[in-house]
């Protein structure tokens, strides 16, 4: 099983991709931004701006955690409702 | 109560609803939040809101009950909508009823802050000019620093 | 935009009627009063407000020049009622619109704050135990202080 | 020309009257007040109640105004909207 990854909003307008399935499945978040970045130097970049976060299975998550196969990565710039 | 929709809502048939047979509460206070037709002068035909279906929704429900336990509220209710939204239509909507006016006005306010700097929404304004993401400003991130944490 | 007037009301088709067309307003505010079925306990089966004619409106008329002065609002709308007023139905319905939420939620409070304390009504309370005048309570001062001096 | 003299909210309940017409007239506010009081004790004592005011033709007064003829004096106990 692949791992999903998604992007939300300007990640979107960068990559020009909302959401694909990633084999192998890299063995941590940072390791999985290394591999987008290798393939688009400006998402990469994108991924590291100000305010970016990550949500592995629908929780936000800190630090480095470890990536398994059928996990749900969202990248998520700052979040605005109202 | 939260929902989260693309369908478009009518704030005054919420508002009625929500208010309907309440004799124990002495104030109701709702927020709407409208698209504009221009933001700092520039045109916008639509306002287009992506959520994350399920985390969206999960994170605006933490954000009620916190509301809930932080003020002596009897009763919550919002309303987002996402997806494409015409200048002039509701966004949001939230309405909170408590027996003292205080209470409700300082859930409402609290609730749009935390909703206009944390729910999960990525808005696009769309113009005659190209568009644009639009992220919180730094009064929103002001406003809600006026809360203390949970 | 002010009424006094003994005919009860429907704040949602209040709301309603102020929201509609605005694409210059980001945010709409509103306060509904409703008269509860107690009081600290005591059951209420009628709230009776007593008006004095063309001086309360001409208060009520100051506090919303005064309010749109301090706040850069759109629009404001107070519609009050007096006379006998049922458990459950509007007393008073206080919106404001503005191009930013803080705007519209403080103008919308200060009216409440000042109409709480300073407008000119009388209120009664009748139930099985009797007659009470109702006059504002010790946290209505403290809110209506917590404004600077026009 | 009389006098028209209003009684707002618990004060009328103390004086069992909402409105009536004085003849003659008193000179000041504060005569005024003594003539209501000789007639009738309970209400001279509510009309120095705390937080109570007068307004004289519908404006809001402080001090001691003369009166005159065809004024409407009305005594405001503290008001409360809402």
């Amino acid at each position: 099983m692949a791992l999903k990854v998604l992007l939300m909003g300007r990640l979107r307008d960068v990559a020009g991709w909302r959401e694909r399935r990633l084999e192998p499945v890299p063995a941590t978040l940072s390791a999985l931004r290394d591999v987008l970045a290798r393939e688009d130097a400006a998402l990469g970049e994108a991924l590291l701006g100000m305010g970016v976060q990550a949500a592995v299975n629908k929780a936000l998550t800190r630090g480095d955690p470890a990536l398994a196969a059928g996990d749900e990565i969202a990248f998520l710039p700052p979040m605005s409702g109202g | 109560m939260i929902a989260v929709q693309t369908e478009p809502f009518d704030p005054a048939a919420l508002l009625a609803r929500f208010s309907a047979g309440r004799t124990d509460c002495g104030a109701v206070v709702s927020f709407t939040g409208l698209a504009r037709a221009a933001t700092d002068g520039a045109e916008v035909s639509t306002l287009e809101l992506d959520a994350y279906p399920g985390f969206t929704e999960a994170a605006i429900a933490t954000m009620e009950t916190e509301a809930r336990e932080r003020f002596a509220v009897k009763d919550l209710l919002i309303v987002h909508r996402h997806g494409p939204i015409g200048p002039g239509e509701a966004i949001v909507f939230v309405a909170g009823a408590a027996e003292h006016r205080r209470d409700a006005f300082e859930a409402v306010d609290y609730l749009m802050d935390r909703l206009k700097t944390q729910a999960p929404f990525w808005k696009k304004e769309t113009g005659p000019d190209g568009d644009r993401w639009i992220e919180p400003r730094a009064p929103d991130y002001a406003d809600a620093a006026r809360w203390s944490p949970p």
